[in-house]
């Protein structure tokens, strides 16, 4: 056991698999001598050499594009997108192929790569660094799509998404890259993919959120138990596949959701939720699911991201609406 | 500039002085003769016999599409000097990297006509290619399949494997970011590649010099530090000497090469297209002459090892491609579990309700009959 | 008032445009001489110039980003992208970019430009010939997305989206480009974005549809009536902003809903259109709101389309679940 | 190859050659009397002021950070050479389309300094350069930029405007596929642009070794058909030449070029950066005997031009710029409007209901307390 944060667990994963099988490579923008601008490949590149951990040139498209080729080929790769807005420049590898390689070739080629990147606001960032696209990405068909709210769930989910045969984006809530701490095991693990997590049980209100809105969410349910609410916590863990048994049964037995997400709402993982519930639990459902999410804004810079980020506050404000609805 | 250990050809046909490489010329005679390629007259009958199928597949296809038999098609009618040549330096450990306008080397790597004929009729088992090894679908997405080529040459290299891979683009498409993305990405990592450019003269409607103000496309190479050169793409043993020195440049280790082959689409980019509204007739009829099928045959007849009987052989292919086109539209029925299956490796849960829905609607719907 | 198409409509407005303001201009692939591979710029090239009407480099990331350019420096581009699978090599400027322009500038560029591109299956095309991206769009801040369903609603849509500040990501549905023909006016008009349609009145469910998907809800709403059902189709027509007051109003009057469109069904569009019915209706709800949409999976080449396309027959056994219920 | 209407410097510095324009040397000895710009001593000394103004400002701005009154800052340290000489030859009627390394630039352009630090204080009011015409945002995410210059150019051309763009993008850039798409278009359309790659040798941790395999930057101009020119950022006058004389090239329509402008980052990525993980000693201290300041000043010295008191002028300058810092900081506190209002140009209904349900929430907040 060692007490590992989100970055020190992720480069831990990294580092099991690195050593276990020499198909994992690493590679992206300052993923080595620097070991990341958030260090999680760090001192990667020294323990495996220059052709396992390495810096690509600066182009998301040819990083992402490369590591199909590379999928398709033999190996594992991972790769590393700086922040939140610069996937976008590999959307198109993403969408077109990435997510698609497998289906076309009907099989003959799996796709066993990985596409991390650091995500969310709350650092109190530059434009493009704040994003939370998980949404986007989970509407293409053929991805996974994971995030992390613990290093242990960052480190078992990062073995399981090396191992997948199906391409993986897993996006890290860099705000708590290192603000959460924990003894997770040195050895091998896995958590399998697509499998939410009741984090806490509760009865009046069911709470679905992910990422760094795990800890905001706690915050609340603390005030919300105060006021004499109980609520159940659900880490959503996996964006896609996404865990409809798991939030079915727990809106059936609460019958009432709130989704906590950072990203814009409309349009977003908190409407699928809301589908979900309906789908799931409709006659069991007492008050309209509701949506602690982003504005259909640009994540504003600092002196504007404290009207954009969800506050502990604003999550217990709409647990108390919904149960007194 | 121009690197010390590169094959002569690309210091003799240097891009930056927009020369082209030619073997013959227009009639068939050989006007380079040293640079005539090692190749015996079999492999010359071959060579040609291949390009004819490509050509006479191209046309079947073409009419089972007029005939409302086949969604439509792209043929590649001109092109075949190019796609053949390819084919006989790709090996069966190396990898193609395909486009969408490569059929002849599709074939020569083991595609059968059926297997096209299935994708052109709208089924992803044809476009799988999944008999033949070492050889990606075809990409529609334009640009995007360089950028795998590069990465399967990391794992080549990675590997050390002794494999090339061969790449293709059209002259539209050197316009895209991956593009350029891609041949960066290669120099730098010194991989084992050679990307062709099909310069056919237009993307769709629009001519090449609406797409680039370079004077070639060969001298992109330059921007990403790796080397070009300008071929005749209507000149088979060019093409063939181009394909063969980048191939043991890269076996070498020594790392990717840009080929511009300068050729002519002679027909119409796909079936649904009509070039008459934005190229115009004489053009056509100038680049028919100097069509690779004719070039060739006319060489082959002034070295007098011409011994095809056009006709005959038509009608034999004719008859074997009809086979594979029936046989195609005969291929059992595309299945439910076709559009499901093979989305991931372990089918989610989530994913499994929606097939099930539908069979669900399925049974309703056959119910009610 | 001519005969029109929505091919023919659309064309007409840009033609209006084009000639009273100087400050449009058209450019994409093919679209000068060629006229589009669907001719919706015919004839524009030959008549006002290849200055105002062009052929540019294949490229979309270029095409839209050099669109905003000139938007903010006095001109209003329509760029056309040749598909809907060619919209993501430009997501980045997209989403980076043009959605964001005047935000980041704060207000000082106004982005005046329409991207425009036929989307949609039930054309046996080939792989990215027949994707449905609306919700990827809609889900960024800072665009509108517009969808029209009929010639006439295409063109006063299109007058609306070229004379809009805002940039207009503007959706024409390939599949019924000229299926469907109408009297228009050869006038000028324009219809208000964001606003949509109550096509039908009806009393026993909601349907909510748009483009090629508004006649195959027609179709199955003759096969509801046939069976007794009163069904009310909404025209979406704008995917964001999203006409909330439209759809509560309706919702709330029939309890029951209906989402009908071609995107793969989950965080889609559909799923917004269920959290909103949730959160405007709740009270009113007798069934739980459903999509029929388009499953998660790439959209089939011909032979597979037909699994995956969606028949009246499929939309009225919906309703009739749902009416059921 | 290389255009007849080419200015002459285009071709005596031929990028293929890997040969790079220098007027002065490290020196501060003129090495090419007949390309000196025509500067008069004044002039000149006002662009050393400048330059010293924003090395300066960068300095402050590194500290404001270190003390923990601003957020992450990207100092220019090294570079001004090039910023300065650009904003000499970029007119009021000209458009600049920055990166994010080029304060030097925008300063001239009429940004204030108070805009800067409010843009790294977190507030787009910084960001937005409302106050100057004709100058783009901030471009954050990289290459992207260059697009938008390109359009820029169409709409002057389309208008028959005698204006130019100014745009910068840095060498890890142009690995990006809009750089070269970018450049493609310009090219194509003939648009009146200066494109600048300020190779200040790495992009972040990477060194430009690990961008690209082309001998140099400029050269990169040939794929796309553009006049292309390396040269020594850190000479202040073989800068302003190569702007002087492509802003004349481009004025008289005569399309767009490309200037590498050969440099070196002296100080960190970002205030978060910590270059001695990825670089040598050595190399900062060799660069830093070059510095683009220093080579002036010895110029000057050299000329006998030099009467500035260094002491004095940046105890001047530092209180300017720092009044400037705390109006800053005391700039009125960001609203809510403020994350709202400038998405659209009218205000969707929803987004209302969106803005509504917020300030309910703070009114239930502050009624809690
Ligand atoms: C990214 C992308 N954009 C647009 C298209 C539509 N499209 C198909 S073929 C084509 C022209 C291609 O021209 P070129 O690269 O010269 O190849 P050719 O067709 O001549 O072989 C276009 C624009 C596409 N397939 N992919
Ligand atoms: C599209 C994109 N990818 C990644 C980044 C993160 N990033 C910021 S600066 C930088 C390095 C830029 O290097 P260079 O272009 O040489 O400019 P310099 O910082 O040296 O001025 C990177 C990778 C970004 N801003 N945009
Ligand atoms: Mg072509
Ligand atoms: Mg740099």
């Amino acid at each position: 056991m060692s007490v590992m944060t989100i970055v020190k667990a992720i480069n831990n994963a990294l580092d099991i698999k690195l050593n276990e099988d020499r198909s994992v490579v690493i590679y992206g923008e300052d993923v080595g001598v620097e070991g990341g601008v958030f260090r999680v490949t760090e001192g990667l590149q020294k323990k495996y050499g220059v052709e396992r951990v390495f810096d690509s040139p600066l182009a998301e498209s040819g990083i992402v594009g490369t590591a199909l080729g590379m999928a398709v080929s033999g190996l594992r790769p991972i790769v590393e997108l700086q922040f939140d807005g610069f996937t976008y420049p590999a959307f198109n590898q993403i969408a077109s192929n990435v997510s698609r390689m497998q289906n076309r070739s009907r099989g003959k080629y799996t796709v066993p790569m990985v596409i991390r990147f650091p995500y969310g606001g709350g650092v109190n960032a530059l434009e493009h660094h704040s994003d939370s696209p998980e949404a986007l990405f989970a509407h293409l068909p053929g991805l996974k799509v994971v995030i992390p709210s613990t290093p242990h769930d960052a480190k078992g989910l990062m073995i399981s998404a090396i191992e997948s045969e199906d391409p993986v984006i897993f996006m890290e809530p860099k705000r708590i890259y290192r603000a959460i701490k924990q003894e997770v095991t040195d050895d091998k693990f896995s958590i399998p993919l697509g499998k939410a997590k009741v984090i806490q049980e509760g009865t009046d209100v069911t709470l679905v959120a992910f990422g760094a809105m795990i800890r905001e969410s706690q915050k609340a349910i603390e005030m919300a138990k105060e006021a004499g609410i109980s609520v159940e916590l659900i880490d959503l863990r996996s964006i896609y596949p996404i865990d409809r048994q798991t939030i079915g049964e727990s809106v059936r037995k609460t019958g009432r959701m709130i989704i906590v997400a950072e990203a814009h709402e409309s349009f977003s993982v908190g409407s699928e939720l809301i589908a979900i519930a309906n789908e799931e639990a409709f006659l069991h459902l007492e008050a309209p699911p509701r949506r602690v999410m982003g504005y259909d804004t640009v994540v504003p810079l600092a002196q504007g991201e404290k009207y954009y980020i969800i506050s502990p506050e604003r999550i217990f404000y709409e647990i108390e609406k919904t149960v007194n609805f | 500039m121009i690197q010390d250990d590169l094959p002569a050809i690309f210091r003799d046909f240097n891009p930056l002085e927009d020369r082209m490489l030619r073997v013959i010329d227009d009639e068939g005679n050989v006007i380079n003769k040293e640079l005539f390629p090692e190749l015996d007259d079999d492999s010359i009958i071959d060579a040609y016999k291949q390009m004819y199928y490509e050509r006479t597949a191209d046309e079947m296809a073409i009419s089972y599409q007029r005939q409302g038999r086949m969604y439509t098609f792209t043929p590649n009618l001109g092109q075949e000097a190019i796609h053949i040549a390819a084919g006989m330096n790709i090996r069966k450990e190396d990898w193609l990297v395909p486009a969408f306008r490569e059929m002849g080397t599709l074939l020569s790597k083991g595609v059968t006509m059926k297997e096209m004929f299935l994708f052109y009729l709208g089924n992803e088992h044809g476009g799988s290619f999944k008999n033949v090894s070492k050889t990606l679908p075809i990409a529609i997405s334009i640009g995007t399949q360089l950028h795998h080529a590069t990465g399967i040459g990391y794992s080549i290299k990675y590997q050390k494997k002794n494999e090339a891979v061969f790449t293709f683009i059209g002259d539209g498409g050197t316009s895209e970011g991956d593009f350029s993305e891609a041949l960066n990405f290669a120099g730098v990592w010194q991989v084992p590649i050679i990307f062709t450019i099909q310069n056919n003269q237009y993307a769709i409607s629009v001519p090449v010099k609406s797409q680039t103000k370079s004077v070639n496309l060969a001298v992109k190479s330059v921007a990403f530090g790796i080397p070009g050169i300008k071929v005749d793409g209507n000149d088979f043993f060019a093409m063939y000497l181009a394909y063969k020195t980048a191939s043991e440049y890269a076996l070498s280790g020594k790392g990717p090469m840009l080929i511009e082959a300068y050729t002519y689409r002679l027909g119409a980019h796909t079936t649904s297209d009509d070039p008459s509204k934005y190229r115009k007739k004489e053009e056509e009829e100038e680049w028919a002459l100097v069509d690779p099928l004719l070039r060739l045959e006319r060489y082959m007849k002034k070295m007098d090892i011409w011994n095809i009987d056009k006709e005959k052989l038509r009608d034999e292919y004719k008859q074997e491609i009809d086979a594979q086109f029936v046989s195609a539209e005969k291929e059992k029925a595309y299945k439910i579990d076709d559009i499901f299956d093979y989305m991931y490796t372990d089918m989610p849960e989530d994913f499994k309700r929606q097939k099930g829905a539908y069979e669900q609607f399925l049974s309703w719907k056959e119910n009610r009959k």
